[in-house]
């Protein structure tokens, strides 16, 4: 591998991205894509990439040191003052509308471009997952956009500059997708197919490809038969089923990594009822803990991984990958029909109760199948299940004006183990990021003090600790049900390596010819 | 010998599984320059010989005997290819119902001129002077015009016309014209005829006439085949079946010919139809309609009626079809219109039964009282209409029952539970088996569909009838059961009748009083026996001396 | 006629009012569209700014008023998702819609009516029942399976077609096209292939019906014994008086598979419109999906219209006053 | 003539059988209908399973191939799918949901479309644009949108899938019975009746319809196994029924994902299912329409 390859990539993308601006979009794809052309301060796995270090100056200033002669690939060279122009363009909102992390980067007051080589970040109040955040800060050139001298951050983006950032079309057209990474744009169609070129003054290890095609089939079957068709050469996340074929035939392969996606079961354990939870008298069963425990005890993770995914997914015990780093030790959560119905009947719902099983019908892999299967478990237990199955904007809508008491969802950021639990778990709070997807009305005194120190707490090992109290307490109390965490899948023709991440974005860069 | 039919039987499968023979043992021969007459009753077979010799029998047909060799070739074997090579370059074929036999979503100009560049080496310019040329031969006015009508848009002695010039188009061997002048005022039928003769006499082709006009027989053919169900009953010279037929049914048919030269109170009729007890039931129910009450004046009053019908280029391409046509019908008579086809007389019977408006300005009253829109309904029982084409008249999905009585029975006249047995018994009445009753109306010979028609207006026992062309398919016996009877009804009951025909004789036997039309006006108006006897106006003399003959006194006399 | 056409235009403005409206209630009832966009983590603030960047906060009688003013100026919107000018996305997928669907449409007329005719005329031949037999199976497989049989035999495992994409274009007036690269056109083959399939059956049966009842009519026995070549005789004096209900289906069709072939774009991921809509109702980005259905709704009004005047055409006795 | 009857007693069913005397394809056809109801009907007692019974699933059973065991010890004839439905019970079941939706869905369409299109040909001016511009509107509207607003307001429901798929099917008949209406409007028979004084409706229903209905019902059977496939894309977005009661179509769909991977029988069985039932019904349909073809009532 390494040697530059006189090859065109031919990718095939589940989904379309949307655009080549990478600020607006949050989406995988979009991210994939834009992965090829731009990079950012920290890299995905936590690793230096444009900053070649960094250190907390304070509690309230962190400062990077950026790596030494990176060019955009258009010739500029990479400094600190690109920086502060791509945090003025991610706090931007055009339109009103929020960037990828615009929100996240809230509590950033000012960017400060030290020297070329050095940029400093104060916040509020201590913001530790700054570093997480970055990792979303993809780095533009300034000179590309025309800025001349300084530039002076401020925390709505304007910096003086606002009139002069290019728009999306400006992106599309590729004219202000100028970035530092191994690709360069060629051309990029709102169809989601994008044609990419070798950067041949790429600062870090020469690119392999010499062009990479990237395509968009969203349908399951004709992204594996475009693959045996020989129309591509790498197609992400083949159907479990579909990975039959490809081991069966010599010329292909797969490859598959861990994700970083928790799926998980949200109960709404407000002690005034759920929605969509009914029980006989009237009670709200989701409220009491050994309901909760029933439900989680009666699923079988492991039936579920090993029958659904064919052991590409890994029985989840807590709401994040517990190979993720940060994640605590935690025990397996174990499957036990009687002792689930004993609960049951502890808790007064011998003769069960009613749920609503809410699950968006076209988000997750072989969702509707696990929906199916978490059925099965409940109505053994004694509950009555009705699986409610609807399109995602339809789901979200719903989910978000609070109509759904117990709901299918799935969460998976490379920004660390507490992701998960400090949003969905804990009371909202705007000012510490805390809470915002917060539907289980779970409240709980110490595992909302152990995240609210962890938000503030700039000290890795204290902040690990913190994750683990208030992991093994939410784990505890349940207020959602962990299931499983994603494994990425790609499948390609044989005469290709991959080295995919756990994030599963795909791009070239991951691939190498035998 | 061009064509040589030898012991033929030809049988139809009908629906309930049954044959019914049509043909038995028909033999006939024919050579170069001949003329042969078929005649017969109604439903004898005719059409069906004539198809049979095209190949054009329907699915259900089969010829289940005998040989019909074209110069030795047995064509009655053929595959559709092999008659796809005779078809209009060696035989041509004048079909019986001339308005549906023109498709009616092309032009005039489109199906003629296809016939013409199928068979002659004349291409584009050529073969459209030569379909101006074939529509003046078959005297057709404006010529150029009518290429680019549609059918509909024509009268029926026009598209009778059309027909006549797409068969003759390649000058085939043989002619196959089945009552080719039906439709025909008799001037125009004496040229179409005449183009015949010539043609055989000219250009040596054989011609084989099926027709119900003796006087057209008389003078067109050289031998006469007599066919009476499916049978031949004898063949011979003209002359000699004419004037000394020897079987009975032939006598009988000579008999019946109306004769144009005087007036009598009943056709002659020689008991065409079987008395069945249906018929007698059919007969009292018609005879028990409600006798009309004369309230003095005029049943009809058209006044002013005038009818453009709308061209495609503006004004330029309207077309006056009337022009200030008034009359009146009085009760209980039979109002005669006659006259040049295409003068606007189908026209008038639409307009009066509201098919058709007129332009603005026309008067049409019944009873004293102009006609509604909203009124239609309530005038069903009191107007009633025998059309022209009486095919396409008829719903193609209803059985030939109910759509005699689907009408009476819809309109209350007739309760639900005896409609069959009406049906049956009109059908009887008008000398059809009652069996028929259940047969489709696309399996019926062309005069068996009229006969439907007529029972079909007959079945409301209306005051007014509007007959057009009511008796133009059938032969002399029959026509002759049918005026009859409704003579009687018109006696009994004081039946008014609209009657349009060509037939001059039958007009006189039929007609109180007359008007005599042409393009769109009338040109004479008068008591019938007057206008026949004493035309004052040039036309109507035309009309008369064209009239072919049938002289019974001459044919006895050879 | 002029006056019919501009009646009937006239009427569809007040068409495209209801529709409109119609949508844009219906994508309101449906789902949210800040709940949608709004990432995992948005604020409240970052809603509210969110909803009243689009406008999404007023009342929605204001925000129809407010579309319909923007119409009138010509200005459709723009994209909740894509954050571009609604029109400038419609009309560039527009083109490879237009074209896999025209191929279709010929593809089902060019054998549909044939098949349909022959079957008609030779009621007993083997192929007769054969034609029936395939076309029914033709129709009963569902669209999406049909699909992908076709990608498995003929990319898959023939490997003669390429499985899914675009592939390369011409560009013609700045319209970007494939049917005229032989490249593009391999790539068109199956999803025109797809969409035909339903095509094909339902002209062959509608032929095959009409051809069984026009070829008992007098003028047809008497146009035979005309002796003119059978191909005229069926090609004009037989197709003519069987061609309403197909025109009518191909009216309906060509509609409906500009509009809505959303599967055939899906698997073979054809970048048509069809799929936009989709994604846009899904995606909840109503000015597009109101945008679109302004535009479908006027283009069916169109084809209908035209269709309507072939009847006048095909039959001289339809007259429109 | 002497045609011998083999029944001494005429049956009541005769007039019925008619049409099909004669002809071995349409009378297997109709066998074939009368068995698919008769299965759909008596699924319960059928099935070896109740494949809507969660108790009676478990996803260890999934994906087993045909004849294989089940964990309790059972034999499944064809197979199971993911979650382990037994196919054949499955298919049973799903059929009660398909027949029941496609046929409504289509019945109810059939008539409103006719009648509208009727009344469009007869009554003409304003009656014909307004049923006609209702048309354009109709098909104008996409499914999926029509089906999440029916979601949206009345919630879910089989009621709410039969209405989405007449109302795509309503139009479409309505145009279809116009236009060839339309032709046959002018048509002498018609005028004919008119002078005869038959009503409107009468003209609608006994003159009009029989001749200008032939295409509708050529297109029937099309639009059954459409409203059997689309009830399964109604039901994916939640309209229709809950993916744990699978309906045929949404059976067939669901296979789909393991049509490549070799387990084909899930996909394939209900495939084929409901190839034949659509095929039966055709072949029924067609011999019917050709029976009542005036111009065809012969023995071919
Ligand atoms: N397609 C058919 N199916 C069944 N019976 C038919 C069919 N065509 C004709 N017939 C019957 O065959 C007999 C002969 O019909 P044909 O048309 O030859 O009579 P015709 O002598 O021409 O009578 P007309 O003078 O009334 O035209 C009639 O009784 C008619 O009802
Ligand atoms: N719908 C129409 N459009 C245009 N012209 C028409 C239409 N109907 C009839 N005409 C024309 O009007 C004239 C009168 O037609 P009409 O049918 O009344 O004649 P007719 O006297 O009944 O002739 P025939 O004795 O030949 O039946 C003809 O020249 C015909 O071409
Ligand atoms: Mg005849
Ligand atoms: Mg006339």
């Amino acid at each position: 591998a390494g040697a530059a390859n006189a090859e065109t990539l031919r990718l095939a993308y589940g989904t379309a991205p949307v655009s080549a601006d990478p600020y607006p979009y949050s989406d995988t794809q979009t991210g994939s894509l834009s992965e090829h052309v731009f990079e950012m301060l920290v890299g995905l796995d936590d690793a230096p990439l444009l900053a070649k270090d960094w250190a907390w100056e304070s509690d309230k200033a962190i400062v990077f040191n950026l790596r030494d002669g990176v060019n955009f690939s258009n010739g500029a060279p990479f400094t600190a003052r690109d920086v502060v122009y791509s945090m003025c363009r991610m706090m931007y909102r055009v339109d009103g509308k929020a960037n990828v992390v615009t929100s996240a980067l809230g509590p950033v007051t000012n960017v400060v471009a030290v020297d070329d080589h050095k940029a400093r970040f104060e916040t509020t109040a201590p913001y530790p997952i700054i570093t997480q955040k970055l990792k979303f800060l993809k780095i533009l050139s300034a000179e590309a956009a025309g800025i001349e001298g300084d530039i002076a951050f401020d925390q709505d983006g304007d910096c003086g500059i606002s009139a002069s950032y290019p728009s999306q079309a400006d992106f599309d057209a590729g004219s202000a997708a100028i970035g530092t990474g191994p690709y360069i744009y060629e051309s990029f169609q709102a169809t989601g197919d994008a044609n990419l070129v070798r950067n041949e003054n790429y600062w870090g290890e020469k690119p392999e490809w010499d062009r990479v095609e990237i395509r968009s089939v969203p349908n399951n079957g004709a992204r594996i038969a475009g693959l045996l068709a020989g129309d591509y050469d790498i197609i992400e996340r083949p159907s479990a089923e579909d990975l039959q074929v490809i081991e069966r035939d010599p010329n292909f392969a797969y490859s598959t990594v861990p994700g970083l996606q928790t799926i998980f079961l949200v109960l709404d354990t407000n002690a005034e009822g759920a929605a969509g939870v009914t029980a006989a008298d009237g009670s709200a069963p989701l409220a009491d803990v050994r309901v909760r425990q029933a439900l989680s005890m009666a699923i079988d993770r492991k039936a579920i991984t090993e029958r659904l995914f064919a052991g590409n997914a890994t029985p989840a015990n807590q709401f994040a990958p517990s190979y993720m780093p940060g994640a605590p030790e935690m025990p397996e959560l174990i499957t036990d029909l009687d002792q689930a119905k004993a609960l049951l009947a502890e808790a007064g719902y011998a003769d069960g109760f009613e749920i609503e099983l809410n699950v968006p019908a076209d988000r997750y892999t072989n969702g509707q199948l696990v929906a199916q299967a978490i059925t099965q478990y409940w109505t053994r237990l004694g509950v009555k299940v009705t699986l409610r199955t609807e399109p995602w904007s339809v789901f979200q809508t719903r989910r978000t004006e609070g109509q759904m008491g117990v709901f299918m969802y799935g969460w998976g950021h490379p920004q660390g183990a507490a992701q998960l639990i400090s949003g969905a778990f804990a009371q909202r709070n705007d000012d510490l990021g805390l809470g915002a997807a917060n539907f289980s009305s779970y409240d709980n005194p110490d595992f909302e003090a152990a995240m609210q120190a962890w938000a503030v707490e700039v000290d890795p090992a204290r902040s690990e600790e913190l994750i683990a109290k208030a992991m093994a307490q939410s784990v505890a109390d349940l207020p959602g049900i962990p299931l499983y965490y994603n494994h990425e899948l790609w499948a390609h023709r044989a005469g290709i390596e991959i080295s995919g991440g756990a994030e599963g974005r795909t791009v070239a860069t991951m691939a190498h010819s035998r | 010998m061009l064509l040589h039919i030898d012991t033929l039987s030809i049988g139809y499968e009908l629906a309930n599984g049954r044959e019914l023979e049509a043909i038995k043992d028909f033999s006939l021969a024919l050579d170069r320059g001949q003329i042969v007459g078929i005649v017969g009753q109604s439903g004898a077979g005719k059409s069906t010989i004539g198809k049979a010799i095209l190949g054009l029998l329907g699915e259900n047909a089969r010829i289940t005997k005998g040989s019909i060799l074209l110069e030795g070739q047995d064509i009655a074997a053929f595959s559709p290819r092999q008659f796809a090579t005779i078809r209009g370059k060696r035989i041509g074929y004048i079909y019986q119902n001339p308005m549906t036999a023109l498709n009616p979503v092309l032009s005039i100009g489109e199906q003629l001129i296809e016939t013409i560049e199928a068979h002659t080496p004349r291409r584009g310019k050529q073969a459209r002077d030569y379909a101006i040329e074939l529509l003046t031969g078959a005297e057709v006015s404006h010529p150029e015009d009518r290429l680019s009508k549609y059918p509909h848009q024509l009268s029926g002695g026009l598209c009778q016309r059309i027909v006549f010039a797409i068969a003759i188009a390649a000058q085939p061997d043989l002619i196959i014209a089945d009552e080719p002048t039906t439709a025909l005022d008799v001037t125009v039928q004496k040229a179409v005829l005449g183009t015949l003769k010539r043609l055989a006499s000219q250009e040596n082709i054989a011609i084989i006439l099926i027709t119900h006009d003796m006087g057209v027989v008389s003078q067109m053919c050289d031998e006469v085949y007599v066919l009476l169900r499916g049978q031949l009953v004898e063949h011979g010279p003209t002359a000699q079946i004419i004037g000394a037929p020897s079987e009975r049914y032939t006598r009988e048919l000579m008999a019946a010919i109306p004769s144009v030269e005087e007036k009598r109170p009943r056709f002659d009729v020689l008991d065409a139809f079987a008395e069945t007890p249906g018929r007698q039931r059919g007969l009292d129910y018609l005879r028990s309609g409600i006798a009309a009450q004369d309230q003095g004046g005029a049943v009809l009053a058209v006044r002013d009626l005038s009818k453009t019908f709308k061209g495609k280029k503006g004004r330029a391409g309207d077309f006056k079809a009337l022009d200030g046509v008034s009359f009146e019908v009085r009760r209980g008579e039979t109002f005669g219109i006659v006259g040049e086809s295409g003068s606007g007389k189908s026209t008038i019977g639409r307009v009066i039964l509201g098919l058709v408006d007129p332009d603005p300005g026309a008067i049409i009253e019944l009873d004293g009282r102009p006609i509604g829109h909203g009124d239609r309904r309530t005038l069903s029982r009191r107007l009633q209409c025998i059309f022209q084409d009486p095919y396409s008249s008829l719903n193609p999905r209803m059985d030939a029952g109910t759509n005699i009585t689907y009408g009476v029975v819809a309109a209350g006249l007739v309760p639900r539970e005896t409609a069959q047995a009406l049906a049956g018994d009109l059908l009887e009445v008008v000398g059809l088996p009652r069996a028929v009753a259940a047969k489709m109306p696309h399996a019926f010979s062309g005069g068996e569909r009229q006969r439907i028609g007529i029972a079909r207006a007959l079945a409301y026992r209306p005051e007014l009838i509007f007959c057009d062309e009511p008796t133009s398919a059938l032969d002399v016996t029959v026509q002759a059961e049918i005026l009859n009877l409704m003579k009687e009804l018109q006696d009994s009951l004081g039946l008014t009748l609209v009657f349009v025909s060509h037939d001059l004789a039958v007009v006189r036997q039929m007609c109180d009083r007359l008007i005599v039309m042409k393009s769109g006006a009338i040109v004479e108006a008068g008591d019938a026996e007057q206008v026949l006897t004493e035309p004052a106006e040039p036309y109507t003399r035309q009309l008369l001396s064209a009239m072919p003959r049938f002289l019974r006194s001459a044919a006895a006399a050879s | 006629m002029i006056n019919f056409v501009l009646r009937r235009l006239g009427q569809s403005a007040i068409l495209l009012a209801i529709m409109s409206l119609l949508v844009f209630v219906g994508m309101y009832v449906i789902s949210d569209p800040v709940a949608v966009m709004a990432g995992e983590d948005a604020t409240e603030a970052d809603r509210a700014a969110l909803a009243a960047a689009y406008g999404l906060d007023r009342p929605l009688p204001l925000q129809y008023l407010a579309f319909l003013g923007n119409i009138l100026r010509g200005d459709f919107g723009t994209s909740f998702v894509y954050g571009r000018p609604v029109l400038d996305l419609i009309f560039e997928r527009l083109p490879a819609t237009l074209e896999v669907v025209f191929l279709a449409m010929v593809l089902g007329l060019v054998f549909g009516i044939p098949m349909g005719i022959f079957s008609g005329l030779n009621r007993k031949n083997p192929l007769t029942r054969l034609i029936s037999m395939v076309t029914t199976i033709g129709y009963s497989i569902p669209n999406f399976w049909q699909a992908l049989l076709f990608i498995l035999i003929f990319a898959v495992w023939l490997r003669w077609l390429p499985a899914t994409g675009r592939g390369p274009t011409t560009e013609v007036l700045g319209i970007q096209l494939s049917l005229l690269n032989a490249e593009g056109l391999r790539y068109m083959l199956l999803p025109a292939a797809n969409l035909a399939v339903a095509l094909i059956c339902m002209q062959t049966r509608l032929a095959r019906s009409g051809t069984q009842e026009v070829m008992y009519q007098d003028y047809m026995m008497f146009a035979q014994a005309k002796g003119i070549a059978p191909r005229r005789l069926i090609g004009r004096h037989l197709l003519r008086n069987i061609l309403i209900p197909i025109v009518t289906i191909t009216a309906l069709e060509l509609g409906t598979l500009i509009a809505f072939s959303t599967v055939t774009e899906t698997v073979f991921s054809w970048p048509g419109i069809g799929k936009l809509l989709l994604d846009s109702i899904y995606r909840s980005d109503r000015p597009v999906v109101v945008a679109y259905m302004i535009l479908i709704t006027l283009m069916f009004v169109l084809i209908n219209l035209i269709a309507d005047i072939i009847y006048a055409v095909l039959d001289p006795r339809i007259r429109y006053s | 003539m002497s045609a011998i009857k083999l029944s001494a007693e005429p049956s009541r069913l005769d007039p019925l059988l008619a049409p099909f005397r004669h002809y071995p394809a349409a009378i297997a056809g109709l066998v074939g209908i009368v068995i698919f109801a008769l299965a759909a009907l008596f699924a319960p007692l059928i099935a070896p399973q109740n494949p809507f019974d969660q108790n009676q699933l478990d996803i260890m059973n999934g994906l087993l191939s045909p004849m294989s065991e089940m964990m309790d010890g059972r034999v499944s004839l064809l197979g199971t799918d993911a979650v382990g439905r037994d196919i054949l019970s499955a298919v049973l079941y799903g059929m009660r949901t398909s027949l029941l939706v496609a046929l409504l869905a289509v019945g109810i369409g059939l008539v409103i479309g006719v009648v509208l299109g009727l009344l469009a040909v007869m009554r003409g001016g304003w009656v014909d644009a307004i049923i006609m511009r209702a048309v354009d509107l109709t098909v104008s509207f996409p499914g999926v949108l029509l089906a999440l607003m029916l979601l949206a307001v009345f919630g879910s429901g089989v009621d709410k899938v039969i209405l989405a798929l007449a109302i795509g099917i309503w139009a479409q008949n309505a145009r279809m019975v116009r236009a060839v209406g339309l032709s046959e409007m002018k048509k002498d028979y018609i005028a004919a009746a008119r002078i005869g004084g038959i009503g409107d409706l009468r003209i609608m229903f006994h003159f009009l319809l029989p001749n200008a209905i032939s295409p509708v019902l050529v297109l029937m059977p099309m639009a059954i196994s459409g409203a059997i496939v689309a009830e399964a894309t109604l039901s994916f977005l939640g309209v229709g029924v809950p993916i744990t009661e699978p309906s045929l179509g949404l059976l067939i769909s669901n296979g789909n994902d393991y049509l490549l991977s070799g387990r084909w029988w899930i996909s394939v069985v209900p495939g084929l299912v409901l190839v034949l039932m659509v095929l039966c019904i055709n072949v029924v349909a067609d011999r019917l329409r050709d029976h009542a073809n005036p111009y065809l009532q012969v023995r071919g």
